[in-house]
C-alpha cells in the first residue's frame, strides 16, 4: 500500500532537507513558553488553588446542590412577570446595542477600515464595556430616573462595547476573496461590506448578538440599580433569603430560557450559513 | 415644582417581589391620604436611589440607617419618619455567631483571644451591622485589629458568612439579628447550628428619607399620614390600617417621628472607620495623621454633644 | 480480486435536480479511466459519492472500493474510513486549508498510514516529510514548501493538492480536474506522473477532465457521462468527433475539439460508431 | 458605457422573468415582520421608554459624568493588588474554561458531531450559563471554604458555558472544503478537527477566550460572594461609598487592563489569519 | 485617445521573491490580447494589479486605464473606484460570494452603474435583474439563478464570475484564466461571448490561459510571461513552437501544445523566427 511512498522515496536523496525553524524563533518561543509557565505558576498560588480540598469535601457540595433539586414554583406568576420584564429591558437594550454596534464594529475591523481609525474606534469601545454598568446606569438614573428605561440605556452602552468588538473580530476572520470580488466591480465601499463581508459575518453576528442578548436576561447588576425588578433581582433576594427552593424554580425558568435562546440562535444561523 | 408623581424608592434587602406586594395596600392607603399617585421602585443597590433623588428623580425613599446617611449628606434628604414593630420597639441588633458544637466558644473574651489562630467571617464592608458595628463595639473598643489577631479574615455577606460557620468554614462571624429570623424561618435545620456569642447595643429602625425641596404641602400631607396610619381614625380603620402594616415588609406597626438626628450613632461608626483608617495609612506622615485624627475626634466630639443635647426618644 | 471501485446503480437528487442518475460503474484494479462530460454534467457529484463524501440518494444501491464499503442505500458504510485510506482524492477546488503550509497540507495525505496519536498531534517524522517534499518536487513546487498554501497561484495550489494525494500511497486515485489550471507543460508533467505512478504500481486512476485530447492521449477507457448519466463507457479510440459534439450540447455549433478530431472534418478519422453505452 | 447591456438587453425578451418569491414564503415573511414590530412595541412599553427624557435631562449626566473626569489615585497601590488578585482568578478560571470548553465547544456544534450529542451538550452547556454565579460560588464554597480558590471553580463553571457556545457556533460557520480534504484521505474525526477545523477557527477561538478574559476580570459578582477581595468588588465598595473620584481611578486601571488585553487579542490573532 | 491599460515598470515582491518584474504593457481600447505563461509566472498577480487588488511595490511606476489613475509607486489612486467601474474582472478563483444567490452575484456587477443608495440596499430594477439574466444564458447557466453560489459545480461557478464581468458594462475587461474549469462546448461559448462582445462594443480584453490552441484563435496580439518578467509581445502568429517549449520550461521534454504546433514537428509550419520581446 505504499507503493507510490517508495516510489517517492527514491527522488529523495538529491533534494533539500525539510526547512528548519531559525534558533531565534526557537529561542523567543521558549522564552514566550517560560514566561507562560511563571506567570501561570504564580497566579495559582496566588488563587490559592488546591485542587485536593474540592476532592476531599466533595460531599458538601452534593448536600448543598441537593437542595437546588426540589424546585418550588409557588410563586411563579412573580417569577413569570419578572421574566416578561427581564426580556423587555434585554430586548430593546440588546437591539440598540446591535444597531449601533454594526457600524462600529466595522468600524473596529482593520481589514476594511484605515488602521487608526480602527484603533481609535476600538480604544472608544474597550470604554464601553470597561467602564462598569453600574456607572451608567447611575448617569442614566440622573437623566431619566429610576425605572426600566435607565436599564435599557444602560445595558445599550455596555452591550454595544461587547458587540463591537465581537463583530469587528468575526469580519477579521473573513475570506478576502468575496470583497476583492465586489471591490473589482467598482462598489462603494459601503458596498463591499454589504455584499462581501455580510453574508460571510452574518452567522456569526446572529450567534454573538443572541448571547448577548441571553447574558442581559441572566444579568442582574443593572436591573437591580435602577429598579426595574427583573428576574435576576428575585433569583438574588431568593439566595439572600436561603430559599433555595424557589432560586431553583427561578433557575429553571432561566435555564429554559437560555435554552430557547441558543435553539433559536441555531436555526436563525442556520438560515445564513 | 409641581410633584405630579411621587416617586418612592425602596431598597429591597429580602424578596422584592413580595415586598412589592406587601407594600402595595400601604402605598393605596397613602395615594388616597396625599392626592399624588405613587410610585414604587424596589432597588437592590441604593446607589441608584440616592443619586435619583439627588437629581430629584426620586421624593420619597425608605433607606438603611448608613444609607439614609449619604442621602442626607449628598442628595438633599432627610429622615422624617423610622419604621417599626406592632409591638412598637424599632431596631435591631449586630451579633456574632459561632457554631453550636464549639463549647469553646461561648463569650466575646473567647473571641478575642488572637493565641488559637481561627478564621473570622467578618462582614461586607459597608455593611452597618456586618462590620461597622461589631468593628466598633468589639474591635475598636477593645483594641484589637482583627487583621493581626486571627489567622485569617476572609470578607463575605450575611448568608455566606452564616453557612460558613453552619458548615465550620470559619469559627465564628458577624450577622444581625433580622438576617437570624430569616434562617430560622427558611432553613430551621441550619439556624439550629449556629449559636449567638455577642450582641450589640440596639441600632435604630430603618428610616424613611424624602427630598427636602419637596413642595411644603406636599410634605405637610405625607408626614401626616405617616404619623397617622394606623393610629388615628375609627377603631376599623385603625384595625385595617396596622393590618396593613403587620403585612408590609416583614411586618411593620405605626411609624415613629424620626429626624436626621437617628443618623447620629451612625456617623460616630463611620467616623470611627475613618479614623482607624487614618491611623493605619501609611502613606501618612505622623504629622498628617496626628492632624487627621485630631480633626475626627473633634467630629467625634461634636456629634456627641449633639446626641447629648436630644431629648431620649 | 475486488474491483478498485463499485458503483451499484447510484443516484444524486438536489431537489428536483439529478445530478448523478442511476450510474453503475466498475473500474479494475490498475485501470486508467477518463472521466468526460459537460460541466454540470455530474462528474464531480460522482466523484464524491465514490469516496462517501457526498451521501448517494437512499433508492441507490452502494458503492465498494476494494471491497470494503463506503456507503450503501444512501447510508455511509462503518468501514468509509478504511476505504477512504486506499483512496486518493484531487479536488477540483482544491479543497486545501489555506493557514497551514504547504507542506502540512500535503503532510496530511500521510494521516492514514501512521499512528493515530502522533498523526493527531503532528509528529510527522523525517521519512513523511521527505516523502511529502518528492511529491511537490514530482509537480514542481517543492520551492514552495514553507509557504501558506493560500499564497500560492491557482496552478501551485492545484498542485499541491495533487501531491497530497500522491503522498497518501493510495490504491485508487480520483482526481477531479486536476489540470483545469495548469499550463500545457505542468499539465503533462501531472498527467506523466499520475500515470507512471499507476502503471508501475498497479494503482487504480479516474481522472475527470475536459481536455479531450489528454483523455485519449493518456487512457485507454473514457467514460462520458450527460446530464447524470454516463452515456458512453469504452476505449477512448471508440471516440468521434459526432459523439463529441452530440455529448457537449446537442447545437449544431463548431466545437474546438483536440486535433485529431478536426473540424474540418471528414478527413482520415475512422469513426467506429458511437453508439452510447446504457 | 452600457454597452454591453445594450448588448444584452436585446437577447432579454425569450427569457424566463426573474424567480418570482412564492406568495407562501412572502405571507409567512409579513407574519414574523408583524409579529416582531408588535413584540417590540410591547416591550417599549414594557421598558417604559423615554427618548425625550432622556434628552429633556441630558444636563444631569453631565454633571454626574463630571465627577467622573478627576481620578484619584491615592490608594493606588491597594488597586493595584486587588487587579493582581483579579488578574490571578481570571487567567486559572478562564483557562480552565477553555481547555474544558475546547471538547465541550467541539461536541456543541452539529456539523462535526451527530445532532443529537451536539443537542444534548449544547443543553448541558446552556445550564452552565444560565445558573448564576452566585450558585456555583456557594456550592463550591461548601467545599473549599471562602477565598480566591472557589472565585476560580465558580468563573471556570460558567466561563465554560460560555465559551462552549461561542466556540461551537465558530465551528458552525467552516468552510467545509478543507475539512473534506482531510476526510477524503481517510483521516481519523480528530484529525479532521485538528486540521480542518482548527486552523479555520483558531482566530476566533482567540478572540472568545481573550474576550472572556477580560469578562472575568471585569466581573465582581463572584469575587464579592467568595470574599476574594478583586478590583471588582473594590470598585463598588467606592461606588457605595460614593467617592467618585477614586472610582473613576480604578476605572482607568481596568480601561488600560481592557485594552491592553483588546491588543494581545488582536496580536495573537493576527498570526492565525 | 488615452489606453485601456497602461502599466509602467510595475513590479511585486513577496518576500525574496519577483512574482512581477518590472513590466510595462499598453493595451489600446477595443484590442484584444491573450496572456499566457506557465504557472506561477505571475499573470494573476500582474491581473490584479491592473485593477488595483494588489500594490505595486513602491518602486514602480504607475498603472491607468482610459486615463483613470489605479495605483501609482504603490500607491492606490483616489480615483480608483472610477477606473474599476470601467474595468470587468474575471477571477481565477472566481472570488463569488458562496452564502448569496448565483443572481445576486450577477447583479453586484451592475453596482457600478446604479444609484448608491439603492444599490447598497440591493434594489435591484427589473431591467437590472433581466440584464442579469441575460448574462446567465449568454454563458448557459440561466437555469441555476435562483441557487446559491456555492452549490454550482465548478464550471458553472466559473461562469457566473464571467456573467458578473459581462453584466458590469465595462470598456475593458480583464479574465483571468476565464474558461480552465470548462467543458470544450462551454469554454468556446464563453470565448465568443467575450470577443463578440469586444467586437462589438470596443470593449478592450485581455485573457489569461493556459490554452496556447484559444490565445491563438480568438487573439491577434499574445503577451508570455516568464518569471514575472514580460518575454514575448507580439502577434500570435509569430508564436512557434519552440518558443512555447522555452516559455513553458527548459527542459527538452516533448510537450501537448495545440494542433497547429503539433509535435511531429517540421511539417507545414512556417515559424516566423520567435524573437522574445523586451
Ligand atoms: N450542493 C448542491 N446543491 C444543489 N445543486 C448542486 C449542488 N452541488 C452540485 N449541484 C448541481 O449538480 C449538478 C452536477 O454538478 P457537478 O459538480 O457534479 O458537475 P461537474 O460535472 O463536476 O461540472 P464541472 O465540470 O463544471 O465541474 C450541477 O448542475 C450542479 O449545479
Ligand atoms: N500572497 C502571496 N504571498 C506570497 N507569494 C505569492 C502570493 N501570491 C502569489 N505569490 C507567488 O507569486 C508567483 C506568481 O503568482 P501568480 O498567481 O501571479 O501566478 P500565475 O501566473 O497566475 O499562475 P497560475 O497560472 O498558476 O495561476 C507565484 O510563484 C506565487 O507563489
Ligand atoms: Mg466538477
Ligand atoms: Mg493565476
Amino acid at each position: 500500500m505504499s507503493a507510490a511512498e517508495t516510489a517517492h522515496r527514491s527522488v529523495v536523496a538529491g533534494l533539500p532537507a525539510p526547512p528548519v525553524t531559525p534558533l531565534a524563533t526557537r529561542l523567543s518561543r521558549l522564552l514566550i513558553a517560560a514566561l507562560t509557565v511563571v506567570v501561570l505558576v504564580f497566579c495559582w498560588y496566588e488563587a490559592e488553588m488546591n485542587p485536593a480540598q474540592l476532592v476531599q469535601d466533595a460531599g458538601n457540595m452534593a448536600t448543598l446542590g441537593a437542595e437546588f433539586v426540589r424546585p418550588d414554583f409557588t410563586d411563579w406568576d412573580v417569577y413569570f412577570n419578572s421574566m416578561l420584564e427581564t426580556l423587555a429591558i434585554a430586548i430593546w437594550g440588546t437591539l440598540l446595542a446591535v444597531v449601533v454596534g454594526i457600524p462600529f464594529g466595522i468600524l473596529c475591523a482593520d481589514n476594511v477600515v484605515p488602521r487608526w481609525v480602527a484603533f481609535s474606534v476600538r480604544r472608544l469601545m474597550d470604554c464601553c464595556r470597561a467602564i462598569n454598568e453600574l456607572v451608567f446606569a447611575l448617569i442614566f438614573i440622573a437623566a431619566v430616573g429610576l425605572g426600566p428605561f435607565a436599564g435599557v440605556l444602560a445595558l445599550f452602552v455596555h452591550t454595544t462595547g461587547v458587540v463591537a468588538k465581537l463583530f469587528s473580530e468575526a469580519v477579521e476572520a473573513i475570506d478576502p476573496a468575496p470583497v476583492e470580488g465586489i471591490r473589482g466591480t467598482g462598489g462603494t465601499w459601503l458596498q463591499e461590506v454589504v455584499y462581501g463581508v455580510l453574508p460571510q459575518v452574518l452567522p456569526l453576528w446572529i450567534s454573538y448578538a443572541l448571547y448577548r442578548f441571553e447574558s442581559n436576561v441572566r444579568s442582574a447588576t443593572v436591573l437591580g440599580i435602577v429598579g426595574g425588578g427583573g428576574i435576576g433581582m428575585v433569583f438574588n433576594e431568593t439566595m439572600r433569603g436561603f430559599l433555595y427552593s424557589q432560586a431553583s424554580a427561578i433557575l429553571i425558568i432561566v435555564i429554559v430560557t437560555v435554552s430557547v435562546l441558543d435553539m433559536i440562535s441555531q436555526n436563525i444561523r442556520k438560515r445564513f450559513i | 415644582q409641581d410633584v405630579k408623581e411621587l416617586n418612592f424608592g425602596f431598597i429591597s434587602t429580602e424578596s422584592s417581589a413580595n415586598l412589592a406586594k406587601s407594600f402595595e395596600p400601604l402605598l393605596k392607603d397613602m395615594e388616597k391620604a396625599i392626592g399624588v399617585p405613587v410610585k414604587p421602585f424596589f432597588v437592590g443597590d441604593y446607589a441608584g436611589v440616592i443619586e435619583g433623588m439627588r437629581f430629584k428623580k426620586v421624593d420619597v425613599a425608605w433607606y438603611g440607617n448608613k444609607s439614609a446617611m449619604e442621602a442626607v449628606d449628598r442628595a438633599n434628604g432627610e429622615v422624617f419618619v423610622k419604621t417599626a414593630k406592632p409591638d412598637g420597639s424599632s431596631g435591631y441588633y449586630s451579633l456574632i455567631v459561632t457554631n453550636a458544637d464549639r463549647s469553646d466558644i461561648n463569650t466575646l473574651k473567647d473571641v478575642l483571644d488572637c493565641s488559637k489562630g481561627y478564621n473570622f467571617g467578618n462582614g461586607d464592608p459597608n455593611s452597618t451591622s456586618g462590620f461597622l458595628v461589631p468593628g466598633y463595639y468589639v474591635f475598636a473598643l477593645n483594641n484589637v485589629d482583627p487583621q493581626k489577631c486571627y489567622k485569617r479574615v476572609v470578607t463575605g455577606n450575611h448568608e455566606g458568612n452564616l453557612l460558613a460557620v453552619a458548615n465550620k468554614q470559619v469559627d465564628f462571624a458577624t450577622n444581625n439579628t433580622e438576617n437570624m429570623t430569616r434562617l430560622q424561618q427558611t432553613r430551621p435545620a441550619e439556624a439550629a447550628k449556629i449559636k449567638e456569642v455577642w450582641r450589640s447595643p440596639m441600632i435604630a429602625g430603618d428610616p424613611i428619607v424624602w427630598r427636602k425641596d419637596l413642595p411644603a404641602d406636599l410634605k405637610a400631607k405625607i408626614y401626616t399620614f405617616f404619623m397617622t396610619y394606623g393610629r388615628n381614625g375609627t377603631p376599623e380603620e385603625i384595625e385595617r390600617a396596622r393590618a396593613v402594616l403587620a403585612k408590609t415588609s416583614d411586618g411593620w406597626g405605626p411609624f415613629l417621628a424620626s429626624s436626621d438626628a437617628q443618623l447620629i450613632p451612625i456617623r460616630q461608626l463611620e467616623l470611627f472607620k475613618a479614623k482607624v483608617k487614618a491611623q493605619n495609612n501609611d502613606k501618612l506622615s505622623a504629622d498628617e495623621k496626628a492632624a487627621e485624627v485630631k480633626k475626627i475626634d473633634a467630629q467625634l466630639a461634636d456629634l456627641d454633644a449633639q446626641q447629648k443635647k436630644l431629648p431620649a426618644m | 480480486m475486488a474491483a478498485a471501485l463499485e458503483i451499484d446503480r447510484v443516484s444524486k437528487t438536489w431537489g428536483s435536480m439529478r445530478a448523478v442518475d442511476n450510474v453503475s460503474l466498475r473500474i479494475e484494479p490498475g485501470e486508467r479511466v477518463a472521466l468526460i462530460g459537460a460541466s454540470g454534467s455530474g462528474k464531480s457529484t460522482l466523484i464524491r459519492i465514490a469516496s462517501g463524501l457526498a451521501l448517494a440518494d437512499a433508492a441507490s444501491g452502494g458503492v465498494r472500493s476494494f471491497g470494503v464499503g463506503v456507503q450503501d442505500k444512501g447510508r455511509l458504510s462503518s468501514e468509509v474510513r478504511r476505504a477512504r485510506r486506499q483512496i486518493g482524492l484531487v479536488f477540483q477546488q482544491f479543497a486545501l486549508v489555506g493557514r497551514l503550509s504547504v507542506m502540512t497540507n500535503v503532510l496530511v495525505g500521510a494521516l492514514g498510514r501512521m499512528g493515530r496519536l502522533r498523526g493527531t498531534f503532528g509528529l510527522f517524522n523525517d521519512d513523511e516529510k521527505r516523502t511529502a517534499l518528492a511529491a511537490l518536487a514530482e509537480v514542481g513546487i517543492a520551492q514552495h514548501a514553507a509557504k501558506k498554501a493560500r499564497e500560492l497561484s491557482g496552478g501551485q495550489q492545484q498542485r499541491v493538492a495533487i501531491a497530497r494525494a500522491l503522498v497518501q500511497g493510495a490504491r485508487l486515485v480520483l482526481a477531479d480536474e486536476p489540470i483545469a489550471s495548469l499550463d500545457p507543460k505542468s499539465a503533462k508533467r501531472v498527467m506523466d506522473t499520475l500515470v507512471t505512478m499507476s502503471r508501475d504500481h498497479g494503482i487504480a486512476l479516474v481522472v475527470s477532465l475536459h481536455q479531450v485530447d489528454y483523455a485519449t492521449a493518456y487512457f485507454d477507457r473514457v467514460i462520458a457521462m450527460n446530464a447524470g448519466r454516463v452515456v458512453f463507457d469504452g476505449p477512448s479510440s471508440r471516440i468521434t468527433a459526432a459523439f463529441l459534439t452530440e455529448l457537449y450540447g446537442a447545437s449544431a455549433e463548431e466545437l474546438i475539439l483536440p486535433s485529431q478530431f478536426a473540424v474540418p472534418a471528414a478527413e482520415t478519422l475512422a469513426p467506429t460508431s458511437s453508439e452510447p453505452v446504457s
